[in-house]
This record gives C-alpha cells, structure tokens and sequence, in this order.
C-alpha cells in the first residue's frame, strides 16, 4: 500500500456573499433542528436504559461455583476484590475448613470485569446496571453475603426500560423493551 | 454594613442582622421551608471544576442524550453562583487545593457529590502518592461507584440529593439553623495549600 | 498566511506570526485562568497581559498528575492498561494500544488477524469519540452552546457501539496482551454501517452551524498560526502537527496492526491555524470512516475464530472455548496475573486521536515492569501555550485552547 | 357600583401607575421569567434535548425560574472581605432600575389620557435614561476588586463606544423620517403599514445589532463571555444580587425590544386605540408586548445558533459596518421624508 | 531504511563519540550509548542529520549499579525513512551526583521533559531556561518520587476482616 498524504487547504470563506451565505445557512440549520429536533433524550427515572447483557455493571458471587482459587483477587488492578477467611463446612464430607472468599469493595471497584474474565468457573458474573449511588461509604465495601447479590437497582421500580438502536436518519433512537416491574 | 450590633437593634444598612430577621419571618413565621427545600432541589447547579477524567462523563451526562438540566441541573462557571460541586474522579494534591478553594467560595446551602471510584476510595489510584480522598477536602452528601459511573448515575445521584434535600429538608435546616459546620473537613486547608501561589 | 516562514531555520530566527514584541514592564496585569475555570479545565495557565494581549504565557500543568509511571512499577504488567487507560478514558482503546503491543514486542508474539482487525475497529471508534468530544469542547470554548450539544450527543452513537462491543461506555480495557477481550456481537457491522452513514450526514450539518459559521471563521481564521518548521521544533504532534503542513502520522509512517493493509489517507494542511485545525479534524473523522467501512467489510467476509495468541489460547480450558463460541468472550488465562515478561526494552508509538502517544518499557525480566515512560499527544502539545499563545489578545486563549484539543489527564499522566 | 371600588378601579388604572407598575414591572418581569424559560427551551430544542422539566413536568419545566429564584433567594449572600462594599450592593440595584426606568417615558396608545408623562421628547428621553445602566456594570466590575470582573467592566466600557453611537443613530432616523422626537406621533406616522421597519430596514437591522451588542446578546456575549472573564462583572455577586445582575440585563434587553417595536414594528398598530381604558389602553399594550416578545425570541435564539466574536472584531464590526449601516438608515429616512411618505 | 542502515548513519554522524549501539526487538528502537560529557555536542550533530524532535525525555534508576541513565528519544518528522525510528541518545550519569546538562536549547521539544525528570528524579539539568516541577506541587516534588528508593506500597490480596 503507498503512503498517501493528502494535500488539502481550508476552503475560502472571505467576501460579503460568504459571509452572508454562512449566516443564513447557519440560521436555517437552527430553524430547521429547532421544528424537527429528531431529539431521543431519555427522560431519566420515568424511562432507564436497560443494558445488553454483555454489559460489566454490578458484580456478583455465585459461592456454589467459587474454588477459591484466588485468580480475582490477584488479577484485581485496583486491589477492590479481597481474599477474606472464611469457615465452610462441605456439604460431602461434613468437614469445616477455613477458606478464602472473595469479596468485592465497590469504593475501588473500576468495574474491567479481570476477575469475571480470570474466574475459571464462571463463580462471578456482571449484572446489567449501573446507576446506583449510595449514601455512605460503608455501604459499598461489601460483605461475603451482600456480594452474593446484587445492589438493589432503584429505577426497574420507578421507569420503564427502554434501549436505543441506531438509525441512520436520527443517530440513536429510543424503543421500548420488555421487562421492568411496571 | 457596619459591625455587629445587638440582635433587635438593626439599624438600616446592617445587613447581617436584617438577612437574620428576614430569615426568622419567612422559614419561622411564614414556613416556607418547604418551598425552599423544593427550589433548591430542583435548582442544583453544579460548579465547572473538573478535577479528572470523570469529566468525560460528567459531559456527556449534560449532553442530548442523557440531558441532566432536566432535573434542573445546569453546570455554572463561577462558584459563587452555584449550589453543589461534583468531584470527577481523582483530586491530586494540587487540585485538592482548588477543590477547597472553590467550596469555601460556594455560598450556603452546598452539596457535594463525589463522583468515580476514585473520588471515593482512590479507585486504581489507591496507593498513588500525588491524590487525596475528596471526602478528607469537603463534605461529601451522595457517593456514585464506578469507574467512570454511567451517566444515568449522576442523574441518579441528583434525584437522591434532591429526595434526601426534600426528605429531611436539608436546604431549610442549613438556611434556618446557620451554615453547615467547618469541622466536619477532615483535612485542614494549611495542609492543602501551604504551597499555593494565585 | 503569508507570514509562515519555510526552510530549515532554527526557532529564534523564526518570525513568529502575530508575535507582539514589547519589553515587559511593570503595568503587567497578572491573570490566572484555572484550575477552576471553564476556559481551562483541569490546568492552570498563567497570562500576563498588556492591555488586551497576552505578553507571557505558562501553562501549570499537574492538577491531574496521578503518577502512573511509578504506580506502574509496583505493579503486574496487565494491572497497568486499565491504569495507562485512565490517561483519556474516551480515547482508551488508542491509549492503551501501544502499551499492549510494546509489551507484545517484549514478549515476541503478534496477535491473530482478527484481533488486529478488531483492534483497529475499536481505535477508530475511539478516535471518531474523542474527535467530536474535542468538537463539543471547543464549541462551548467558543460561547457556541449548540456545537457542545452536537457533537456530545452524535458521540453517544459511537459509545453506544463500543458499548456493544467491549461491555464498557468508555473504559473497555478491550486489548490484552495477545488479543482483545471480546469478539464483535450479532448484527454489530449492520449499526456500524448506519453509524457512518449518519456521521456523514450529520458533518454536513456541523460544517453549517460551526465550521462555516462567520462567527467562528472570524474566531479562527489566522489564529494560533503554528508554522511548519516551530511546529516541528516544538515536537507537538497529531492534527495540530498535520494542519501546520507536516506529514506525519504514526498510522503511515510506523503502520501497526492492520493499517498498512487499509486504504485510507491522510489530509494534510498547509494553514497552521486553529481554522485549519477544526478542518483537520473533519478530514480525519471522514478518513476514519473510510476506514471503519473497510473493517465492516473483513469482519463480515470472516467467520469467528480466537482472537487470542496461541500461547494464551491453546491452554484454555474447554469451557473458555465454549464461552467464546457462544458470547465471544474471551476467559483470560490466570497467567496473565503472573506473567513474566523478558528483560528488554521496548519502544512503541500509537496515534491516539490528539496525536502520538508513545511508551518506553523497560523490563528485568520479572513480573512487574522496571521502568516505564509514558509522553502522551496533550503533553506534547502543551508547549504550544509557552510558545504561541504570547501575541494574541485574551480572547483568543480559549480559541487556541479548544483547537489544539487538549485533554489535562492525558498530559498529566 | 359602589363609588368605593370604582375609586379603587380608577387608582389602579390611573395612568403613571399602570403605567409604572403593571406595564413597567410586573408585565416584563413576567415576559422575562417565560423569556429565561423560552431561552432554555429553544437552546435545549434546537441542541436536540429537552432541557428542565421534571420540576413541573406537566407544563414542561415552566417553574424552572420559580425554583431558580427561590434558591436564590434563600442562599447566602457573600460579601467579600476585599470588595468595595457600597458600590457593591448599590450597582446592581440602581442598574436595575434604571433598566426599567425608561418605560416612563413609552407611551403605549395614542390615547392622550393614558398618557404616563406627556412629553414632546420621548424617544430622547428614553434613550437617554437607556444608556444610564451600562455605568454601573463598570461600577460592578470595579467594585469588585477580581481581576475577571475589572477586565469584564472593561469589555462592557469598550463595548459602549461602539454600541451607543449606533442605536442613537439609527433610532434617531425615526425622527429624521416623520420629524418628531415624540414616540406618539414616531407610531401613529407608521399607520397603514407604513412601518418603518419595512421601509428603512438598514435602520432597523443597525437597530437590531446594536441591540445585540448593547444587551451582550449573542454573537456578541462579550462582557460576561464565561470562558474568558468567568462572568464578567458579577463573577464576585451570589445569591439575590446576582439574581438582580442578570434579571437587569433581561429587562434592559425586554425595554429595547420595546423601543424598537414602537420605533420601527408600528408600535399597536395595526390596532387603533380607541377611548376608554379596555380598547384605548389595554389591547394597545398587549399588541406592542406581543411584538417585543417576539422580538425578545429572536434575540435568544441566536444563542443557539451563534458563537460569540472576539472583542476586538465585535469593535470593529460596530464601527466599520453597522455605524456606516446606521448612518445608511438616516439617510435613507432623510430620503423617505423628502419624498413626503410620512 | 534498514535498521543497519540507521545505525551506519548514526555512527558516521556521532564518530568516536558512540560507546555501544543497540538493536531493540521489533528492529525499531535503536539505543546509542554516549559520554555524558559530549552529549551536547552529539545532540547539536544528530539535529542536523535529521532528526529533528525529541520523542521523549526519560531517565531510569538503576539503583543497585549507583547510576542514573538519561535518555532522549529523538526522531524526525522532515525525514519519512528515518521517522520510522527511534534513535534513543543514552547516557549515565552517577546517582549520587544527579547533575547534566539541559539540551532545551538545542531541542526546545525537550524543555518540559527536562523539567519532569528534574522533578521525578531530582537531576539538575544546567543550562536549563525554567528548571521547576513541572506537575507535582513542590512539597510532593521534594520527595523525589520516581527514584527507585521512593516505594509505593501496594495492599496485600488477602483483607483482614473488621469485627463488625
């Protein structure tokens, strides 16, 4: 492939006419957006995104399937996930160990999803929100049994879901989807 | 506009004790308490400090699609005509300097809402040598997790300062009861800005 | 523009156009713009004005100085792209690129040919972003309220897509050493192409309310000029260097991944100033384009396969296996928590969309790196306030400002 | 009717009071606060989203102001240590009022018994006490004592030279073309479409322009421009008194839209005032409201459209091309009383 | 241009000035390895044979062998062959003499980086025109944090739990 560089110069612009050009083309444009503003904002509480499923929100412990193999907590570029001591007792044998389980805090969290990718046994995985906000910083270090579920997500009870796909006339458009608890 | 006088004996031009009495007779006598809890909550401007790459989404939370003035949010560019300060993300040792600056220029009732992991606890910057923790600088109402949180987040976050502002009348009680207190900062400001030039 | 001097000559025997040289004396009046302003962002610069025109500038850069080149030495060489990706989260996949392929060098292996295609799929979405969040910022720089609104809100279209992509608005983390995280979901490329085809409309509308808008040309035109040959001596880099009349662009000059087998080009103008610079940008966002329709092509002709280095990939488990097959994720392997990297040293340079980003890595061959060097495209281009701004008058900082799109944690690191 | 109220009745519709007090404050107060909500509501609209509205989502954000105001009013009021207290208090106050004051001099009919002040020099006298309020943004700047609000003043004393030439000139034209300074006979002269917006439309745009630049209007928002000067000469005002600051500055632009629709949109014609206070009065003044609203729309959507020019170019634009296009518009309206039209 | 061809060029140009040249994987980071006392005059020659801007300014502690190395990473934007390079102009200098010379006259690319390893590194650069921290506040700069010696502690993955 040759290397192409293209020589360009910024188109003249100077004189009356083009100045004059530029003002009504520039108010037209406003007018025009301002009778048909193709606008697709998401009126917030009344109506929330609902994310792909691929999406890395909140995540969650699912203990059946954890090894504890440790693989998230050393993974976790942000030191958020810990390894805590914890007695489990096998339901096989009846034996009682001390195990280490992870636990996530959400004040560190950056949310790269290393440790739902880094999981051998899919033990973690992401929910689908995001817009939570909490009141105190104690409420988000979480513990053992609250990283087994996710934060309550406050909107699926006030909106109804809606996803934007893409046109090509309007950029993003806003279409209703199932669920919610509306 | 002279010095202090008796409470009772204003005379014209003292303007804190007439700002006191006007303050008595409207949330004391008129209980329009909840009408400026109302009008502060949905008149949160917050002030244009930037103080890292959350900003991203502190724009973009402005933006068409997700349009936060529709809570009657507007970002406002001096911070004495505003009301609340959204920390983004990260306040390195030299931003937390401003950041104190600009909160003490912020006239009462303020609110502030610490944005990004690592406004809360340093995030992936926990160990850095150069950041503080924003809530050590100001007093911080609404915490948003994330890294960066989405925009819908700090919509979000703006609806549960206004519950909270409407709940407990937070607005009122700051105006009607004095301002909120200087001890709560946990860090000093000669600690901040021993270095500060400007 | 007639003033740009051509030629090899070194900087001061350079006739600066709109310099104002007088001597300075003591009726200076000293302004501080930042940190807490509007015109600034996260930095500080310090003007000393005569009058209406700025006689020194200083830029005090650091207000987001989060050390990242030390943080990264503690630290396992994977921890550090989700760290170096803090740099300019709206740009993060151009960021991060380079750190990824240097430590890729260390480690001697490429990734597959559909990882690069996805790479570079990514990057030009990334870069499309950051162009119109250079927009958005510049517009409101400019007291122009709807060029902020535009821009943020066409943006979305395109975070909306890497959103779909990499399962993050902004901070994808999406290349890994050995490939990339995720492989392109059903009916992607479909959204792709009605994507680039509203962006071209929509450029259309930008060039009439904006770029050829009176106002903003009398704010523009003849501003901020960055001759050639200062433009060069000062190092600065991307668009900003492109417009000046320089050809260079890392994507042509040090081709990675797939863009040497692409058919795009790269605009080059001759001006030097912020007028230029805007026109720069929509010339590059059509290229990029250009090229994201070449990429939708490859990912349509090409079945799914792994996206990941054979020596990550043939160790996986079955069930890594079975995971991509049906939602192409990739499991990392728990090595990569681990891994040591061979004692070298490294150097590699990316195009972000503000310009080169390059990345120095140094490793004694154990698990953490020993010494990296970041110099990002906004750092580069931070002497253009020390060197340009002197002359103009007060209004024509934030001009000079939003045209050279600079981004503080970017510079800062 | 008992003679009581009728009393009360013809106190409130007694002209100077009516005058100052319903059509000089409440009605622009009122036009101001749906002027600052529309303003928002066409920026959001052509910006292609919704702007406030979960306030009072049912007549779409129109509290917004409301709450806006309240807030302001309940915050605190900072003083600081280093400004120059009085000037600092008493700036935005008398800038405010002598915003509004020019409406003294308005006549809204031809009505002569509702008449606030006659007087034969009634567009002199309005435009005199119009261009009163500027000094005291430059008092505002200077008393400030922060270098944003002195360079922000220093914009806005730039600014007059250049602006007060203008709207003189090109007003005065008004005069030139029926030949009185008295604003009735400027308004009945227009009768029968004769508008001299239409027929010396170089007077009327110079008197648009320099409008724009007077009242910082965009594209020449260069006093209070934020990304330079933070907010010019209020950067150091809170609570109330900023409130003041910016609501003065939407009066000023609400009095000049009214000046011009009388001067050059025909004032309340096409309606003719006839006695009594109903059709001799009340529908006169709604007529030229209406046209000063509509005129107050246009100037805010050109925020959405427009940037704003360097202070230097907003200078020279003024003297270069808009002073000669008023001086245009004076000759032009020598010409159209020369030809006998009026 | 082959990366032989580069380092013929960069021999011609700096003669007996080069100690040691290296080939870096990916056969596009060249490493020359002066004296620190001609590294003015190697600047001032390899400017006039093209390369025309400092990539990078960078400085790395070997703390165990007592040396500081300081590099510049120097390429071209006139020259499309040789912009393909990096030619990294390395020397070394003692730790516990942190002193150099400044080349921001020569490269004015260089300036603030010079002022960033000043203040990472604590090495005085002379000559320099501005020579102060250039992001971190001084009380920060002092501590001269990106030295080998200055430790950021990274937390342990196993969390001692709180007794709530």
């Amino acid at each position: 492939m040759p290397v192409e560089f293209a020589e360009k110069t910024v188109p003249p612009g100077r004189g009356i006419f083009k100045r004059f050009k530029g003002n009504i083309e520039a108010i037209a444009i406003g007018v025009k957006y301002f009778f048909d503003p193709k606008r697709s904002t998401l009126i917030y509480p009344k109506e929330y995104i609902k994310l792909r499923e691929n999406y890395r929100g909140f995540i969650v412990l699912n203990a059946k399937k954890c090894i504890n193999c440790g693989s998230c907590a050393r993974i976790c570029p942000a030191a958020a996930m810990k390894l805590i001591r914890r007695p489990y007792t096998d339901p096989k044998t009846g034996k009682t160990r001390m195990k280490l389980w992870p636990v996530i805090n959400y004040n560190r969290c950056i949310f790269c999803g290393y440790c739902v990718d880094v999981c051998p046994t899919e033990a973690l995985h992401h929910v689908n929100y995001h817009d939570v906000v909490f009141d105190n910083m104690e409420e988000m270090d979480q513990t053992l049994e609250s990283f087994q579920q996710a934060p309550e997500h406050p909107t699926a009870k006030e909106g109804i879901p809606v996803r934007y796909i893409i046109d090509e006339e309007k950029g993003l458009v806003k279409v209703r989807v199932e669920g919610g608890e509306q | 506009m002279s010095g202090e006088s008796p409470e009772g004996r204003a005379y014209v031009g003292n303007i804190n004790v007439s700002a006191r009495r006007a303050r008595k007779l409207l949330l004391g006598d008129l209980k329009l308490g909840k009408l400026v809890d109302w009008g502060t909550a949905f008149s949160l401007w917050p002030v244009h400090l930037t103080t890292s790459c959350c900003g991203c989404e502190f724009a973009a939370a402005w933006s068409p699609r997700f349009d936060n003035e529709q809570h009657g949010a507007l970002p406002w560019i001096g911070p004495r005509q505003t009301n609340m300060i959204i920390i983004e993300g990260t306040v390195s040792k030299k931003m937390a300097c401003a950041l104190r600056l600009v909160w003490e220029q912020m006239p009462q009732p303020k609110f502030a809402i610490a944005m990004g992991a690592c406004a809360l606890d340093g995030g992936i910057f926990y160990n850095s040598y150069n950041i503080v923790r924003p809530w050590q600088v100001v007093p911080v109402d609404v915490y948003i997790p994330g890294c960066p949180p989405r925009p819908e987040s700090v919509a979000r976050a703006i609806i549960e300062l206004q519950r909270k502002m409407r709940k407990k009348q937070i607005a009122s009680k700051f105006v009607e009861e004095g301002w909120r207190p200087d001890k709560e900062y946990v860090m000093p400001k000669e600690d901040l800005c021993s270095w500060w030039r400007g | 523009m007639s003033g740009i001097v051509r030629g090899n000559v070194g900087f001061n025997d350079l006739k600066i156009p709109g310099m104002w040289s007088r001597k300075i004396g003591k009726d200076l009046y000293e302004v501080f713009i930042g940190p807490q302003h509007p015109g600034s962002g996260h930095m500080r610069i310090i003007i000393r004005i005569d009058g209406d025109i700025i006689v020194e500038a200083e830029p005090d850069m650091g207000y987001v100085h989060r050390t990242m080149e030390k943080l990264s030495e503690g630290r396992a060489w994977i921890k550090a792209i989700p760290l170096f990706e803090r740099m300019a989260i709206h740009d993060a996949c151009n960021v991060t690129l380079p750190y990824v392929r240097a430590v890729e060098k260390l480690l001697g292996i490429e990734a597959p040919l559909r990882a690069k295609y996805l790479r570079v799929l990514l990057c030009e979405i990334n870069r499309i972003a950051a162009f119109l969040y250079g927009f958005g910022i510049f517009g409101v720089f400019l007291g122009h309220s709807t060029m902020y609104m535009w821009p943020f809100g066409d943006r979305e279209v395109w975070v909306e897509l890497a959103e779909w992509l990499t399962g993050a608005r902004l901070t994808h983390t999406y290349p890994v050493f050995g490939g990339v995280r995720r492989d392109v979901p059903e009916g992607f490329t479909d959204s792709l192409r009605k994507a680039i085809r509203y962006m071209r409309r929509r450029l259309e509308d930008y060039r009439k309310i904006f770029v050829d808008n009176p106002v903003i040309r009398a704010r523009l035109e003849d501003v901020g000029v960055i001759p050639r040959n200062l433009a060069i001596e000062l190092g600065i880099t991307g668009p900003n260097l492109r417009a000046s009349g320089v050809r260079y662009d890392v994507r042509k000059n040090h081709p990675y991944e797939v863009y040497d087998e692409l058919d795009f080009e790269i605009p080059v103008f001759q001006e030097g100033d912020a007028y230029a610079r805007v026109h720069q940008r929509v010339q590059e966002i059509l290229q990029s384009l250009r090229i994201l329709e070449q990429v939708a092509d490859w990912l349509d002709k090409h079945p799914r396969e792994p996206v990941m280095h054979e020596r990550f990939w043939k160790t996986a488990p079955p069930l890594y296996k079975k995971i991509f097959q049906e939602t192409g994720r990739v499991k990392l392997g728990a090595v990569m928590a681990i891994m040591k990297i061979p004692q070298g040293k490294a150097y590699e340079r990316g195009e972000t969309a503000r310009g080169e980003i390059s990345y120095y890595v140094e490793s004694d061959g154990g698990n953490k790196p020993y010494r990296i060097r970041i110099h990002s495209a906004s750092a580069r281009n931070a002497l253009v306030y020390k060197y340009i701004v002197p002359g103009h008058r007060v209004m024509d900082l934030p001009a000079i400002y939003g045209s050279i799109d600079y981004f503080p944690p970017e510079a800062d690191r | 009717m008992s003679p009581i109220i009728s009393d009360i009745i013809k106190i409130i519709i007694w002209p100077p009071l009516w005058q100052l007090i319903v059509l000089g404050l409440l009605l622009p107060l009122g036009v101001v606060v749906f002027i600052i909500w529309f303003e928002r509501k066409t920026a959001a609209r052509v910006q292609r989203r919704i702007g406030p509205y979960h306030v009072s989502p049912r007549i779409a954000g129109g509290l917004q102001l409301v709450a806006d105001l309240m807030r302001y009013m309940f915050q605190e009021i900072i003083i600081p240590k280093t400004v120059d207290v009085a000037p600092f208090i008493m700036a935005p106050l008398i800038a405010l009022i002598l915003s509004i004051l020019p409406v003294v001099a308005m006549p809204f009919t031809s009505n002569a018994s509702y008449f606030p002040i006659g007087m034969r020099y009634s567009l002199i006298v309005a435009l005199a006490l119009i261009t009163l309020s500027p000094i005291f943004v430059i008092v505002a700047g200077w008393a400030s004592n922060n270098k944003f609000s002195l360079i922000g003043g220093m914009r806005e004393a730039y600014l007059i030279t250049a602006y007060e030439l203008i709207v003189m000139v090109s007003f005065l034209s008004a005069s030139a073309a029926t030949g009185s300074f008295d604003l009735v006979k400027i308004v009945e002269a227009q009768a029968g479409g004769k508008w001299l917006g239409l027929l010396n439309p170089l007077a009327l745009l110079a008197a648009l322009i320099g409008v724009l630049l007077s009242t910082s209007g965009f594209p020449f928002e260069i006093p209070e421009s934020e990304h330079e000067v933070v907010a010019g000469a209020y950067t150091e005002y809170s609570g109330l008194v900023y409130g003041i600051n910016m609501g003065a500055a939407y009066l000023k632009r609400m009095v000049y839209s009214i000046l011009i629709a009388l001067v050059f949109l025909g004032g309340w014609r096409p309606y003719t005032p006839g006695p009594g206070f109903v059709s001799g009065y009340l529908i006169p003044s709604i007529v030229v409201f209406i046209k000063a609203t509509i005129l107050m729309m246009i100037f805010s959507f050109l925020r959405a459209v427009y940037g704003r020019y360097r202070l230097d170019q907003a200078l020279d634009i003024a003297w270069k091309y808009i002073f000669p296009l008023a001086v245009a518009g004076f000759g032009l309206s020598l010409a159209l009383a020369y030809l006998g039209i009026y | 241009m082959e990366p032989q061809e580069v380092v013929d060029l960069v021999r011609r140009v700096l003669g007996d000035m080069v100690r040691d040249v290296k080939i870096w994987k990916g056969n596009d980071y060249i490493e020359v390895e002066i004296d620190a006392s001609s590294i003015r005059e190697a600047a001032a020659r390899m400017k006039e044979a093209g390369f025309d801007h400092v990539k990078d300014v960078t400085a790395v502690d070997y703390m165990k062998e007592g040396r500081f190395r300081i590099i510049y990473n120097l390429s071209s934007y006139n020259n499309f062959d040789l912009s393909y390079y990096i030619v990294g102009l390395a020397y070394d200098i003692p730790r516990d003499k942190p002193e150099t010379v400044s080349l921001a006259d020569i490269y004015t690319s260089a300036e603030f980086q010079e002022r960033e390893v000043y203040e990472g590194f604590g090495i005085i650069f002379k000559g320099h025109p501005d020579l102060k921290p250039l992001l971190l506040s001084p009380p920060v700069a002092e501590q001269k944090p990106l030295r080998k010696d200055f430790i950021v502690r990274e937390e342990p993955e196993i969390k001692v739990e709180k007794k709530r």
